[in-house]
């Protein structure tokens, strides 16, 4: 398992601990069973296969990256399973099969764009990994933009595990953007702000607003070189809600008073919520129940208020902009007011009608 | 028209940190055949060891990680790659299980997140488009590259080496105790991916998947450059890293990887003589 | 043995015509102008000192290196450029000083693997049952013929030169060059391998590397020596042991050597 | 420094003509196993996994030709086994999509099917698309180093910058590939519901048939002149020049029909995985199968066909019980089987039989 689904499947494994603790979903405990896709996408196929067909689990939380839950759709579909995928990821799916407890593009990106523009920020500069995510997001801030007299000066890919960024640093550089919105996935992060920050690209000049960079990244970039960068999620450890301090201090409490907390890992604690109370609504873990009784199911989790959206299985989830602190902390600067409904598709936005 | 220009000490820059990563690798494969799998974790050694010297200061980090990670090698050639000389192939499998299980290592003490590694303050701030951690990444490879031939041309353990790398059998005729060298050239080798990683930490993420980033980028450098000689490899590194610098600003990073790659095969066909020479006399 | 001395050997029918050769390595010139022709049906003995360019020659002829100046022309045809297996496909062949054969292979497989060379390379994918004639008389000649299915790699090294001159047999090469086929050789295996010369010689055009003088006398009837990239002489077998220079070359240079040598 | 390689430790020392009953007998054992007691005692979700080893192990056949018996040290044997995945991806995605855009083009924002995707929909096409294109890339990856006489460690190289670079390639061009992802999400196997039992069952038994059949294909080459000159090749290329063959050709032919082999497996993992993606194909899961052929041992056919089988085996084991160790387990076994055994399971195997024979006499 690779550094961050690591903390997610803790923050799902203390969910059940407190679940269980409780006394259980009606009337049992949960017992996890738990499979590591070793961020290889087949693999991730092969274990959810095994979970279902073998261990007979009543359903699964998991997944990472889009390719792996792509790659796990199939199996939970044709096996009549259940998924709980709990990362922001980039829309334009809906399968029945699968409850999406992160953020949709329209809970982080579109967010993100608002705030920019607030900001008059007119003119970007995309950057991002070469996979679905970036592409997808990309395509659609440049919707956006073109709808909102914004203007892209460049939308660059570099493959994943990219570590040489002086190049695309130059090409930003000469472009002078406004701001630069990046959707670089895990290591390539550390590189390309690290190699920003020392070309003399300040923040306050020039901010990136990045949507893969929560708390554990910003330990392993280094704060001194994401400090005064913009974030957009739902969740941040300093999010100031009674059900967050409780999350907060039972995850140190745990797995140690070092350890932090972030958006992914809240939505995959949520997830294991949720599906226990859509169950204890049901009055059964059968798939099918589950699904039927998991429409409206609403909870007040760290990040505030979630519900469940009985159509598209995704989640009502409040946006929030945040500014990386020099303690390695996030603090929120903006944020929707209300939970955002989810739009996958984008079909309540006109400027993105041509997009699917 | 001024990112045109700026791609030139960009490309240099690139070739610098392509040298650094490569220099060690000329020594353990191309001239003593061994190809090591795990260099790549050397350098990663090397950048925990500037990760832990935090504070202690980043030039004692340095020679530190020449240390670390040449002992690393040391222990390596002592306990297996000894067995393997003149079985490059296997050798390459044998390193690669090696490398794994190192990475795991690195997971089990310093976990699977990044670590941060904070930049010392007087690499601060730039010089034209170069950053000082650029400079003092392509001082550092200058260095690297002087030291190495002082070594193997001044002093008498590196003539022995030379004598070593040219003619292993003649060597050990004329008293030259072989495997001592070969621990020496395994050291070096090693040590210098130390070194890498130190200045790695400048520009890059240092987490356990580290080593696997420049690896491939680091065995291309040694095949173009060939003949096993530190010019060769000079060249080679200059060479793909202003490629990869104009490459990727009038394409982008993913086409400017296969147009290097392309570009190695095309060159291997011009010039395959840098790449091996037939012994007329002893063939196999 | 042959009945052609060099000198009346007409253009038409010289087999091999070596002009004005040339090969340096850096500064070093390994061969240095050489001239040669060799008709047909001749035994040609190149002796020379080590570094004389013997060897090189033989490269030069067989294309594992490339000269830098002259003409190297086999039958009439330039063999400048030529890879080393098209040369050999033209008529070429040769041995090694450290002889070469596939120690996997069976001594019987060896020789089916070099008589197959001309078949072409899909009909190699049958499984190749059976010992052709060819391949038989062969094994006769060389006398492995017990050895037969043994692995070439259980063989003597004089077994082994053997073999590696019945893998020439078989491919019919009208050009066989052998390069120091005695060398370290028990004198039982250096008769037996003179026999195998002189059988050879019969129906083919040989070149033979050698050292050793002793060896040369009794097999020899036209010698080539080379002394520091060219041709000192060429002449009988008593001529050049007569000839003061080569004498010199060869007592001058070491004298524990050229003891051996003159024996 | 020279790029000769140097023949690694020989492979049997004896060679001994086995009884002729022997052979058969333990193929069609083998076969027996494979295709009748496998089925029926395996559950449907292991006989699925095991289906996948044995399209590795198809992998492993052609590697083995390769390595074992050529010399030539693949380590983008991931390339050719991808071509063909994808070849066969493309038919199914266009298949299930029945004449509309496949899913990912959608929102990939392609709106026209490609022309390179156009015949792929014609499944005899496709089929011969996931053989020839490996095929092709290997003849002229191969022309193009081996005439060069680039070898050893200098072509395992070469070949694994050839993965790293496929990927790369492959993962950009989103649109085209499905980019990360890759192809998933097939439904319809040749008229089959894919997710029916019956169908995988089916699928494991074309694998097991056309393993068996590759494997007697790759036997009778190495049995013939043409294996003999191969083993020459690895053992002496310069010599084998100066036999008058072009070792190049030889080299090319057979780097061609590992490829192949690669290809076939690779159309075979798509419908039995259910997705291709260009993770399957890159610089560590390429190396993972050769390692699974040194493993089993390389120069012996059936032993790198079963490293393959022990390693995904292992794998799938381990990951389950001991996630944590499997990477110290697999580093770890690498470097014994490497040090004490360097011709793998099939060496140490014959060396007992062999210790027995000679105990007996």
């Amino acid at each position: 398992m690779a550094i961050s689904e690591v903390t997610v499947r803790d923050a799902e494994l203390l969910a059940i601990d407190e679940i269980n603790a409780a006394g259980g979903v009606l009337g049992k405990k949960l017992e996890p069973v738990v499979e590591d896709g070793a961020s290889d996408w087949p693999t991730f196929a092969e274990k959810a296969t095994k979970l279902i067909a073998q261990d007979k689990v009543a359903t699964v939380f998991g997944g990472w990256t889009s390719a792996s839950r792509k790659a796990m759709l199939p199996v939970f579909e044709k096996r009549k399973a259940l998924l709980w995928y709990p990362v922001q990821y980039e829309g334009l799916e809906s399968s029945p099969y699968i409850f999406y407890t992160g953020a949709t593009t329209n809970q982080q990106i579109v967010p993100g764009l608002d705030y920019l523009k607030e900001k008059g920020k007119k003119k970007l500069f995309l950057v991002g990994s070469d996979y679905v995510f970036p592409r997808t997001a990309n395509k659609i801030i440049k919707a956006y933009a073109a709808a909102n007299g914004m203007e892209v000066l460049g939308e660059e890919y570099t493959p994943l595990g990219h570590t040489e960024y002086s190049t695309l640093v130059n090409k930003i550089t000469e472009a002078k953007p406004d701001a630069v919105f990046n959707t670089l996935n895990g290591d390539s992060n550390v590189a390309f702000f690290k190699q920003l920050k020392s070309a003399g690209v300040s923040a306050e000049q020039m901010p990136v607003m990045s949507v893969s960079v929560a708390e554990e990244e910003v330990k392993g970039i280094g704060v001194d070189n994401v400090a005064g960068q913009l974030v957009a999620w739902n969740y941040y450890q300093t999010t100031d809600t009674p059900a967050n301090q409780k999350f907060v201090a039972a995850f140190k409490a745990k797995y140690g008073a070092d350890k932090v907390t972030s958006d992914p890992m809240e939505a995959g604690y949520n997830a294991v919520y949720l599906w226990a109370e859509a169950a204890k609504k049901a009055g059964s873990t059968d798939v099918e129940a589950v699904k039927k009784a998991a429409g409206g199911v609403s909870l007040d989790r760290p990040e505030g208020k979630v519900t469940i959206d009985g159509d598209n299985q995704h989640v009502y989830k409040t946006a929030r902009i945040g500014v990386v602190q020099p303690d390695g902390q996030i603090k929120e600067v903006w944020n929707s007011g209300e939970p955002i409904k989810p739009d996958p598709y984008l079909k309540t936005y006109s400027w993105a009608g041509g997009l699917v | 028209m001024e990112g045109v220009l700026n791609q030139l000490p960009i490309g240099l820059s690139i070739g610098a940190v392509l040298l650094l990563i490569a220099l060690g690798l000329t020594f353990t494969f191309g001239q003593m055949g061994v190809i090591n799998m795990a260099h790549g974790e050397f350098i990663m050694a090397g950048a925990y060891t500037a990760y832990l010297l935090q504070g202690v200061g980043f030039l004692v980090a340095l020679p530190a990680a020449f240390v670390v990670a040449g002992l690393m090698g040391l222990v390596l050639e002592r306990t297996l790659i000894r067995r393997f000389y003149g079985r490059p192939l296997d050798t390459l499998l044998l390193t690669w299980g090696v490398s794994l299980m190192l990475q795991q290592l690195a997971r089990d003490l310093f976990g699977a997140p990044n670590v941060q590694v904070v930049s010392p303050a007087w690499l601060r701030g730039g010089l034209g488009i170069l950053p000082y951690n650029r400079l003092f990444i392509m001082a550092l490879a200058v260095l690297s590259v002087l030291a190495i031939w002082a070594y193997m041309h001044k002093t008498g353990q590196g003539r022995r080496m030379r004598a070593v790398m040219q003619n292993r059998r003649l060597a050990a005729t004329s008293g030259i105790d072989t495997g001592r060298v070969d621990q020496r050239t395994f050291f070096i080798g090693s040590g210098l991916a130390g070194v890498a990683g130190v200045a790695l930490t400048l520009i890059g993420p240092v987490g356990p998947t580290l080593g696997t980033y420049y690896i491939v980028d680091a065995f291309l450098v040694v095949v173009a450059g060939g003949l096993g000689q530190l010019r060769g490899a000079v060249l080679a590194a200059i060479g793909l890293g202003l490629l990869n610098s104009y490459a990727e600003f009038w394409s982008d990073a993913s086409l400017a990887k296969v147009i290097v790659f392309v570009a190695i095969i095309g060159f291997l066909q011009i010039r395959p003589q840098g790449l091996f020479f037939v012994r007329s006399r002893a063939l196999t | 043995m042959s009945e052609a001395p060099a000198e009346t050997t007409s253009p038409e029918t010289a087999l091999l015509e070596i002009r004005g050769l040339q090969v340096a390595f850096g500064g070093f010139r390994a061969i240095d102008g050489v001239d040669l022709t060799v008709g047909r049906g001749e035994l040609r003995f190149l002796i020379g000192p080590n570094g004389a360019g013997k060897t090189t020659l033989i490269d030069v002829i067989t294309g594992l290196t490339r000269p830098t100046a002259g003409s190297v022309r086999f039958e009439g045809r330039d063999l400048a450029g030529r890879r080393e297996h098209e040369i050999v496909r033209l008529g070429v062949g040769r041995t090694f000083q450290t002889s070469v054969v596939f120690e996997e292979l069976t001594v019987l497989e060896n020789l089916d693997l070099a008589a197959s060379f001309r078949r072409p390379l899909w009909s190699l994918l049958r499984r190749g049952r059976g010992v052709s004639e060819e391949v038989a008389a062969a094994l006769e000649t060389i006398g492995l013929t017990p050895l037969a299915h043994s692995r070439a790699g259980v063989l003597s090294h004089g077994q082994r030169q053997w073999l590696e001159i019945g893998m020439l047999i078989v491919q019919r090469p009208r050009l066989l060059l052998l390069d120091e086929p005695v060398a370290g050789m028990a004198s039982d295996e250096r008769e037996r391998t003179g026999e195998l010369l002189t059988e050879i010689a019969r129906d083919h055009t040989v070149i033979v590397v050698e050292h050793d003088m002793d060896f040369l006398r009794r097999y020899a009837s036209q010698v080539t020596v080379l002394h520091e990239g060219k041709v000192l002489m060429e002449g009988s077998v008593d001529e050049v042991r007569a000839d003061p220079h080569v004498q010199e070359i060869y007592l001058g240079r070491a004298r524990e050597g050229a003891e051996d040598a003159v024996r | 420094m020279t790029a000769v390689e140097a023949p690694a430790e020989a492979p049997p020392v004896v060679r001994r003509e086995p009884r002729r009953w022997q052979g058969p007998a333990a193929f069609a054992a083998v076969a027996l196993l494979a295709l009748v007691v496998a089925p029926l005692l395996l559950e449907p979700f292991r006989l699925g996994l095991l289906a996948k080893y044995l399209c590795y192990a198809i992998v492993a056949l052609g590697i083995g030709l390769a390595w074992g018996q050529g010399g030539m040290l693949t380590l983008g044997q991931g390339v050719f086994f991808g071509l063909g995945g994808y070849a066969m991806g493309m038919y199914l995605k266009l298949h299930d999509a029945g004449g509309d855009l496949p899913d990912f083009m959608v929102w990939s924002g392609v709106e026209k099917l490609p022309a390179l995707w156009t015949p792929f929909g014609n499944p005899v096409f496709a089929l011969a698309m996931a053989v020839v294109v490996p095929v092709v890339v290997a003849l002229l990856l191969g022309a193009l180093v081996f005439r060069q006489r680039v070898r050893g460690a200098y072509f395992a190289i070469l070949t694994q910058a050839l993965a790293a670079a496929l990927v790369i390639l492959l993962v950009g061009q989103q649109g085209l590939t499905g980019g990360t992802n890759g192809l998933t999400n097939f439904f319809d196997f040749f008229g089959q519901d894919l997710a029916a039992d019956e169908t995988q069952r089916g699928l494991y038994l074309t694998v097991a048939v056309v393993l068996g059949v590759l494997y007697l294909g790759a036997r009778q080459l190495v049995r013939s002149r043409f294996g003999r000159l191969l083993l020459a090749v690895r053992d002496g290329e310069d010599r084998v020049r100066f036999l008058g063959y072009n070792p190049a050709t030889v080299k090319t032919l057979t780097f061609a029909v590992s490829a192949g082999m690669a290809g076939i497996a690779g159309a075979l993992f798509v419908p039995v995985v259910g997705i291709i993606s260009p993770a399957l194909l890159g610089v560590v899961p390429s190396l993972e199968l050769v390692v699974g052929v040194a493993v089993g041992g390389r120069f012996a056919l059936a032993g790198a066909l079963l490293g393959a089988v022990v390693m995904g085996y292992a794998r799938t084991y381990f990951s389950e019980e001991l996630p944590a160790a499997w990477l110290y387990l697999q580093g770890a076994l690498f470097v014994l089987v490497m040090t004490l055994a360097p011709r793998g399971i099939a060496g140490l195997a014959a060396g007992l039989v062999r210790r027995r024979r000679e105990a007996g006499t």
